[in-house]
């Protein structure tokens, strides 16, 4: 069986975005979805610092300060893009305004419960920045993630076991192992790696999974 | 590449249903969007629900609308003016249904239902008839009124320049309630003065990111025109 | 005994606007009070159409469709001044931005509850604009009226008979009789017309009055 | 005339006083008023609550207010970060306390605080942790729950360009919680980068109008002076 790179897994989502659509890349694993986006789709990139039409990082040298993205790193601006204040930023997020975000997690229940902002320990400080907001407010939410943790146990669980971010709010699933579509009749596989048996993908996720794999289908 | 210019105003305005709940921008007549108003008119959809901050003036825009008879409610703060006759007449004659709401809470159940909020509490006509019937609380040992957002199905709006991802900017105060019925709206159509090259609008000076803008129309107003395009 | 004049009333209000204050003047009466405000003296005009730093009325032949003031009147920007949206300019009103803003009314009751808005008669359409928002929002709420009606009935009330704007909300009355506080403790006269005796004035009020004017308590 | 323009930082923040709350502009460094907070730090003022997207970066600005041990409580919605260390440290021996917020509830909050809003329902949040003992309503079929306003005392942000009557403009996503604070708090100082004559700040353009700023204070700080002041 052949994993899905992190870069095979971010070309598979950026596949997913059409043209004109206005997105939020969450911090970390959906990040690089940028790099995979084609230079002749127009997909807008939204930043909820402030920052609509965010471009790739500077070139050494001509990073600003006052020019950074929600991971705080620098970043640029597109010929078009805007910049505008939280309130407003927020208003885009949570007024339903963004077409996709998507999110790392540590867990997504079968029902699309989103767990990702805190692992709830004892000793853990908890910070959610827009995290909440993302996974309420986008009209499509992806998830980006690996399949299991790395003591071999499914993040596709019946009910988080962290604390969650948002509620039935998560609409598909890319791991290293399947993209997963959560659908009022449950977990759906739409994809999987190369090499992974349907029956062995059900196995490790661990929770009811139909399979709707276009090739199954066919088959 | 995307490029929500529309150059016919009539296409523009084509898919605007009957029963529509349309935001119509504009305080009195600056801001308010004339052309698009005759496409709409020219359109024929009927049954709408009109949001605007008045009822018409004269006999043209928001008041021609009104005479052809398409307006099933009107949502509006000030609806009686000197020259408000076409709607007073509807009025009085039981044609027309009137939501009167306070000008601020008017703009911010607008602004509410672009922000995702559900409802909130307001300061302003707790103990009037405008309140009578709605939720209060007391807050702080303030009185409020829980309002709830107004959500539309499109807005048409003017601004001065828009690019085509749907930036634009406004002109003194024509700016009013276009951004904040372009963000209330599923679909934003602006009818501006000029449209101009991607970049030409200072990132910093946008008004309303294209974002809460799905079409844009070029229209040449003669009246607009004539007026220097500089703030003054 | 000698009414105070509109223009007299006016030039009353604007002595108690301070310098640097922000302002919202209402539709009729309370304009011109714009007019008595010394040059020298800087005062933010604020209106409700998203308007700060208002100038007065441009030159005949200068006046723009486009840059109007509530009443929807051409006026003109002071240098400094700025435009904003109209979620914006009402924040200002509500969120308790505004220092002073100056009203005409119907009627004013002893408590300070507004009239101003609508005449309650079955054939009168209403509307309301924003003064259900300056009556609440504004740090003072100066009413300018005539002290009665044209049948010689006062305009202070134990309550109002008219549909009210705004409970318990004004805080000073500025009548073509008299300048009146609504306080705590009651109506308080603080100033009345030349020749006019305050028992007069009370009798012509109709309504609990203190004689709160400077000679009054200075004699 | 009015001039709200302060020629000593010392002298903007003379009045922040023991238990104030201050909220503090910026995202992460990216809009902090960095001299502000030095200013305040002088001040000596004590027991504060402090507003901030963040806990403080490193061991300047806001890390070195907490450090100096100012602060009773810190209300942000994200203070675990790879340099949080000062924060971290007092976190966890007990001697800061923290409420955690989700940023989009933190930016509306301070939002209704400027606009004089009551409360209102939110859709962040709802069946989180964060939510948990508060008011929850569902309103077309969607939960919701209910937030309250975030005044303060004070704000201390950073602006590009100021005038006398405290019209600011800002730099790129230096802007985030700037505008809203300022209208939040009874009291809002600004730190600019540049003071400019009355009407440079062309009208259509101020994000800030005057009515939200008290005081306005030069500064010339070396790292933001070093790159352009156009647009990107």
């Amino acid at each position: 069986m052949q994993r899905f790179t992190r870069d095979q897994m971010a070309a598979r989502v950026a596949r997913d975005i059409p043209e004109g659509a206005y997105v939020n890349l969450g911090i970390g694993l959906p990040t690089i979805v940028a790099n995979h986006l084609p230079r002749d789709r127009e997909v807008f990139l939204h930043s909820e610092n402030g920052l609509l039409g965010m471009g790739p990082a500077p070139a050494k040298g001509e990073e600003d300060p006052d020019l950074i993205n929600a991971g705080k790193q620098p970043v640029t601006l597109l010929t078009g893009g805007a910049y505008f204040h939280h309130a407003d930023s927020f208003a885009m997020m949570r007024g339903g305004h963004l077409d996709y975000c998507v999110l790392g997690a540590f867990q997504v229940s079968a029902t699309g419960d989103l767990a990702n902002w805190h692992t709830g320990g004892k000793d853990a400080i908890p910070a959610v920045g827009g995290a909440m907001d993302l996974a309420i407010g986008a009209k499509n939410v992806f998830v980006m993630m690996e399949h299991q943790t790395k003591s071999g146990e499914s993040k596709i669980v019946a009910a988080c076991s962290y604390p969650v971010t948002g509620l039935a709010c998560v609409n598909r699933i890319y791991t290293d192992l399947a993209v997963i579509d959560v659908t009022p009749a449950g977990l759906v596989a739409v994809d999987m790696a190369q090499g992974l048996d349907f029956a062995e993908l059900a196995r490790i996720t661990g929770v009811p999974l139909t399979n709707g794999i276009a090739s199954a289908i066919a088959a | 590449m995307i490029d929500k210019i529309v150059p016919s105003i009539a296409a523009a305005v084509a898919d605007i249903h009957d029963g529509a709940t349309v935001m119509i921008g504009g305080f009195g007549t600056a801001g308010m969007p004339a052309e698009l108003i005759d496409a709409l008119i020219a359109r024929g959809a009927r049954d709408l629900t009109i949001v605007n901050n008045n009822a018409g003036n004269g006999e043209t825009g928001l008041a021609a609308l009104l005479k052809a008879r398409r307006v099933r409610k009107i949502i509006c703060s000030f609806p009686r003016q000197t020259d408000s006759q076409v709607f007073d007449a509807l009025y009085r004659a039981g044609d027309i249904e009137l939501e009167l709401v306070p000008q601020g809470n008017l703009a911010e159940r607008i602004r509410a239902a672009g922000a995702g909020i559900g409802a909130f509490f307001s300061p302003t006509g707790f103990g009037t008839l405008l309140a009578e019937g709605k939720e209060t609380r007391v807050i702080n040992g303030r009185n409020y009124v829980l309002e709830y957002p107004i959500h539309a199905d499109f807005a048409l709006i003017k601004a001065e320049r828009g690019d085509r991802w749907g930036n634009l900017v406004y002109r003194k105060t024509a700016r009013n309630f276009g951004p904040i019925m372009a963000a209330a709206a599923k679909c934003a159509i602006a009818q501006v003065q000029a449209v101009v090259p991607l970049g030409d609008l200072d990132p910093e000076v946008i008004v309303t990111p294209g974002i809460f803008v799905q079409r844009v129309v070029p229209i040449v107003s003669f009246a607009a025109s004539a007026v220097p395009q500089a703030a003054a």
